[in-house]
């Protein structure tokens, strides 16, 4: 069951339980998330990953209250320390969302109102929660600059969002939404749109300062390799549904649920040997969804039960697990064939990290 | 509306209009000082005078300032529903701000920009609805000159008219152009 | 497989997928009761002036000089005027009048402005430079006034009005033709057409003119009720149609000295452009609200 | 050896702050001298950061922008040089993929229409036949019938990437320019439309110009890679190679910037400070200098040329050692 999962943590900051979210489109009803569990842990940073459309940003959306018409929260549970945001007023949401939770997006250039300056943004946003006026939180605001390493505080905070590099920008953003300490950063693809030496900068400071606030990140993602570098945990997502669940290291080295295995077999690798895997057929349309588990049409090991019922979490191991009948009590798991083929078994092959290490 | 009523007074004050203006005067009218008759009549203290001409201007003016509200408006809430799906609105809301604060602030100051685009081309909205108000209320007006001329074929008059009517249309626009470099910021990246 | 059943295929999945997407946009269309509403007075209004005249009941020109100046009333719904015309048929008339400056004019002053903006737009540089002056030109006058001084200068004639109006509504198209060019140009899918070895001409009028068409065709059914409102307005003032036509502004015009005593020889002509600018007004607007991606997003 | 494509010395200077009687204030050196060689059957790619240039000669090459300076020679000529209906013929050798497939392909038209397109440009194909060939090749790159009469809009982003390989191929050009395939799509599609191109290129003998910034598609497809910073050239080597051994302080930062998919192995790693600088103002001498833990005086004075160690060639003073 799933409540196995909400027991690995001592005291999770965040607990989405059972959370169902429907979008109601001239099409049909779209079934965007379709009882996501995910728990985070205090100082914990948890990767959220899955391809587009899996219900990854609406789950962060969710979080934070923020999802509006179409958009409906139908059903489940998101306990913030212990307190369910779901049933809170709009009025003692605001209370939460900046101080306790807050969120950096994908597009920092279009993140940030064009009409104000960086330091006025960034001022607000201290403002509204330390009830200060706004000419003392633009000195701090600079002070704010400076932690995020920005070369020219005091320029950037008279500068507009146009002006700045997407780089920058991104640091700007991380300023404003960590200036009121908050406790949980949601961080929403917040590199997919920069340079690969930007991105390792900017998960970097972002790390960083989040560990200096001691703060817990849920960091959503499509990059495999992001997770890898920067998540101790990560809760694997597919068509509206957490399908894997575990700590970094388990599941990228020992992947259980087949949707999670095809992802990384489908990596182009150093081995380059032949074709590429392939998971066969593609995404379903959300507002017809296949039966039962959501990925059986696509499955390998796909039974007929599998069209019946949605699978839970179950247990692999102590802290591991996925929602695949393959894990019920008395069946052996996923086959450990392939299991060679996957990249970061490739990556970890001693010649290739060891040129690696020697050149730095 | 206010600039509508001096541009009203402002034909007023043309010469060649003179007969129309004393026959419309019934009240003593007061001194000429501006030319503007509200204007004048306060200066005098002459409050009836005032009077009859804020009543004979509230109605062609409200019905100017009505037609060009309307324009107004609807271009304000279509680039307010489009500032509305804008990011940053979003991360206003993440950082807490209040809803109020979210559209009066972070919105609106966004979406004006288009719409002070507009209120330029409005103004020449107003020109043009005032040659209509001006025959229907009959008031001696530019407007309503311009009709006259236009009617009898007086041609001097019809250039006169139409070049200052494009040209308070031009400064206008002038005008708006410079508002709008204050309220954007990228003006000078994109600019024109 | 030859090429016959291959075409008769080919209707099928064409047929089927323009379906798809004339259905997706009726029900989003739908949902919008004021355009709907609008529809339905715009319906109406066409059918009146394409039939309307078949069916009035009385001559819209010649009036019985015993009957002038009656109020409503069962042989006269809409009364009669001063010269004992029937006011009804001479709405009912009226509406094919304005209907028919509607039209051409949207016809002239939207195709004019479309290829205008939409040369300048894509070729940019010093033909950009060029039209536009030209138009800023024309964007110096205030749309009736310019109306007026055509119409004054050619002689007030509904022929001449039609060519005024249309002269002073064009640059509104143009601009808004070029502003799309602009930015239909850098799309990556023009650039994949020139990757094909496209020529200027062939990208201009198959690939970037179509995707211009749809903010025109928003703008111009919103403005139809300008047109006639600005026709009405021409008339009002004398410079339009020449009484007796049966046009709604002429209507309003010599109704106005009755207004106090026999308020239905200008109300109902109001009324009748109150009501058809609105139609086009309310569908303009659901149709920006379905086609502008920038709305719906 | 025959060479299927030789840049040499490849410009494109964008003119800025001009207006039309006024001259430019200035130029961004978007492209600044850039040469290289590809041979038939080979797959070379082209990898830098965002605004390094490597758009721009894409566009360059294909004369959709025409460059400043320098000289493009298919098969030994310099289609640089072809006017008038001949530049037409240059569309017929060299197609290109763009990166977003949503954005593409022309929303209102017919995937028949976007396919045969190119057919009918250059007068390729009866109007009988038109229809045949394009069925055939949306058939090739793993579409039907069916999709005949559809709209872009209908089509998931690796379809639509289908669609728009079709549409470039329907020429049998000699080499396509693949500018970010991949990167607008998920994993799972992407590793589908690599192993398509791959396929395709057995198919039709195709040769390959990739640019891309995914370091790790681009060592699993290509044969040679040459690293972009700042409108130049600065590494050209086999990819194995250059991926074992950079040579180039910004090619190897470059590598170490990629994340490790082994969360067991988090490496030390080099991460480059700052942002690329404007290229409107390139530093002196080398223009990676300001970013480079290696950069002294004679690196600010002096620019250094593109040479020869071996078969890799390397713009550094200093080049890194094995």
């Amino acid at each position: 069951m799933a409540e196995q999962m909400f027991d690995t943590v001592s005291s999770p900051i965040l607990e989405v339980r059972d959370l169902f979210v429907n979008f109601y489109t001239y099409r049909g009803v779209v079934r965007a998330l379709n009882g996501v569990n995910l728990t985070i842990g205090r100082g914990e940073i948890v990767g959220l990953v899955g391809e587009t459309g899996c219900g990854k940003s609406v789950t962060a959306r969710s979080v934070l209250r923020l999802i509006r018409y179409p958009g409906k929260i139908e059903g489940g549970q998101i306990l913030f320390e212990g307190q369910d945001l779901l049933a809170l007023s709009e009025r003692e949401m605001r209370e939460f969302r900046g101080r306790q939770i807050s969120m950096i997006m994908q597009e920092p250039k279009v993140s940030l109102n064009p009409a104000f300056t960086i330091g006025a943004q960034i001022a607000e946003s201290i403002a509204i929660h330390d009830y200060k006026p706004l000419d003392d939180a633009q000195t701090e605001a600079i002070e704010i600059l400076r932690t995020v390493r920005i070369a020219d505080p005091e320029q950037v905070a008279h500068q507009y969002p146009h002006e700045l590099s997407g780089g920058m920008a991104q640091r700007a953003m991380l300023a404003m939404m960590l200036a009121p300490r908050p406790k949980l950063l949601i961080a929403d693809e917040p590199t997919s749109a920069l340079d690969v030496t930007i991105q390792a900068q900017i998960l970097n400071l972002m790390t960083e300062l989040v560990e200096q606030i001691e703060a817990s990140i849920l960091l959503i993602t499509h990059d495999l390799g992001v997770v890898a570098e920067t998540c101790d945990k990560v809760a694997v997502m597919y068509a509206g549904n957490v399908v894997e669940y575990g700590t970094t290291e388990e599941v990228l080295t020992n992947p259980a649920h087949p949707y999670t295995r095809g992802l990384l077999r489908a990596l182009p690798n150093l081995a380059r040997q032949g074709p590429l895997y392939t998971i066969r057929g593609s995404v379903p349309d959300l507002v017809d969804p296949p039966a039962g588990c959501r990925f059986h049409p696509r499955c390998e090991y796909a039974m007929s039960e599998c069209a019946v019922e949605r699978p839970d979490l179950l247990t692999v191991k102590q802290g591991h697990f996925a929602a695949c009948v393959l894990y019920e009590e008395g069946r052996d798991g996923i086959p450990d064939a392939a299991h060679d083929e996957l990249p970061a078994n490739v990556w970890a092959n001693p010649d290739a990290s060891a040129t690696v290490g020697e050149q730095s | 509306m206010i600039l509508k009523c001096l541009e009203h007074e402002l034909g007023v004050a043309r010469p060649g209009l003179k007969d129309e203006r004393a026959r419309a005067g019934r009240v003593i009218r007061p001194p000429q000082v501006t030319g503007f008759i509200t204007l004048d009549s306060i200066i005098a203290g002459n409050w009836e005078a005032f009077r009859s001409a804020v009543m004979h201007l509230i109605m062609p003016a409200f019905v100017l300032g009505y037609f060009s509200t309307a324009a107004i408006t609807r271009i304000t809430r279509s680039s307010m529903l489009d500032v509305l799906g804008q990011e940053y609105i979003e991360a206003a809301r993440v950082k807490g701000v209040k809803e109020r604060v979210v559209i009066y602030r972070h919105a609106l100051r966004n979406a004006m920009i288009p719409t002070v685009t507009i209120i330029g081309v409005t103004y020449g909205g107003l020109l043009e609805g005032s040659v209509l108000t001006e025959s229907i209320f009959s008031w001696p007006g530019l407007g309503r000159y311009a009709t006259s001329s236009f009617l009898f074929l007086d041609f001097p008059a019809v250039m006169g008219a139409t070049l200052l009517i494009a040209l308070t249309f031009s400064l206008a626009n002038l005008v708006v152009d410079i508002v709008y470099a204050f309220l954007n910021p990228r003006i000078g990246v994109e600019g024109i | 497989m030859s090429v016959a059943t291959g075409w008769v295929k080919d209707f099928q999945h064409r047929y089927k997928s323009q379906l798809e997407s004339a259905l997706y946009f009726w029900s989003y269309l739908r949902r919008n009761t004021l355009s709907v509403i609008g529809i339905l007075v715009i319906f109406v209004f066409i059918l009146v002036a394409a039939f309307g005249p078949y069916f009035a009941p009385y001559n819209p020109v010649k009036g019985e000089t015993s009957d002038r100046l009656q109020g409503p009333s069962a042989e006269h719904w809409f009364g009669t005027d001063q010269l004992g015309r029937d006011i009804f048929s001479r709405v009912i008339h009226g509406a094919r009048v304005s209907l028919r400056i509607a039209m051409i004019v949207a016809v002239i002053a939207g195709t004019v402005g479309t290829v205008v903006g939409v040369t300048s737009g894509y070729f940019g540089a010093l033909v950009d430079d060029l039209l536009m002056r030209v138009t800023d030109m024309f964007f110096a006058f205030p749309k009736l006034v310019l109306a007026m001084a055509v119409a004054a200068a050619l002689g007030p004639d509904l022929e001449n009005v039609i060519f005024a109006i249309a002269i002073a509504s064009w640059p509104v198209y143009a601009r808004l033709a070029r502003g799309e060019a602009l930015a239909v140009r850098e799309e990556d899918y023009i650039e994949a057409i020139r990757a094909l070895g496209a020529g200027r001409m062939r990208i201009l009028f198959l690939h970037v003119l179509p995707m211009c068409i749809t903010p025109i065709i928003i703008q111009v059914t919103l403005d139809m009720g300008f047109i006639i409102l600005t026709a009405a307005g021409l008339g009002f003032i004398g410079f339009g149609a020449q009484p007796p036509t049966p046009e709604w502004g002429i209507m309003i015009a010599e109704g106005r000295n009755f207004i106090t005593s026999q308020w239905w020889l200008s109300t109902f002509p109001g009324l009748a452009i109150l009501v058809t600018v609105l139609g086009f007004n309310l569908l303009g607007d659901g149709l920006r609200d379905v086609l502008d991606p920038r709305l719906t997003r | 050896m025959s060479r299927l494509l030789q840049v040499r010395n490849l410009k494109k200077h964008f003119p800025i702050g001009g207006g039309l009687f006024r001259d430019p204030t200035d130029f961004v050196k978007a492209v600044d001298g850039v040469s290289f060689d590809i041979e038939p059957g080979e797959v070379f790619g082209v990898v830098g950061e965002s605004g390094c240039g490597k758009t721009t000669l894409a566009r360059s090459l294909l004369r959709l922008i025409e460059p400043t300076g320098g000289s493009v020679s298919l098969n030994g000529d310099n289609i640089l040089e072809w006017q008038g209906s001949d530049k037409k013929r240059i569309y017929r050798h060299m197609q290109i993929v763009f990166q977003d497939p949503y954005s593409s392909l022309h929303p209102r038209k017919l995937v028949k229409d976007i396919v045969s397109e190119g057919l009918v440009i250059h007068g390729l194909a009866e109007r009988s036949e038109v229809r045949e060939r394009v069925l055939d090749m949306l058939q090739r790159v793993g579409l039907n019938e069916e999709h005949l009469f559809r709209y872009p809009h209908e089509f998931s982003g690796g379809q639509r990437q289908r669609i728009a390989l079709a549409r470039a191929l329907v020429l049998h050009p000699q080499l396509i320019l693949l500018d970010e395939p991949t990167s607008a799509l998920d994993v799972s599609v992407q590793s589908k439309i690599l192993n398509l191109l791959v396929e395709l290129k057995e198919e039709f003998g195709l040769t390959y110009l990739i640019i891309s910034h995914d370091l790790s598609v681009m060592q699993y497809v290509c044969d040679r890679i040459g690293v972009m910073y700042l409108g130049k050239l600065v590494e050209v080597g086999q990819t194995e190679d250059l991926f074992a051994v950079p040579k180039h302080p910004y090619t190897k930062s470059l590598i170490d910037s990629i994340p490790s998919l082994d969360p067991r192995v988090r490496r030390e790693r080099i991460i480059l400070e700052g942002d690329v600088p404007s290229p409107i103002n390139p530093p002196s001498g080398c223009s990676f200098r300001t970013r480079c833990p290696y950069a002294d005086k004679h690196c600010t004075e002096v620019e250094p040329p593109l040479e020869a160690i071996r078969d890799r060639w390397v713009a550094c003073h200093y080049p890194l050692e094995e």
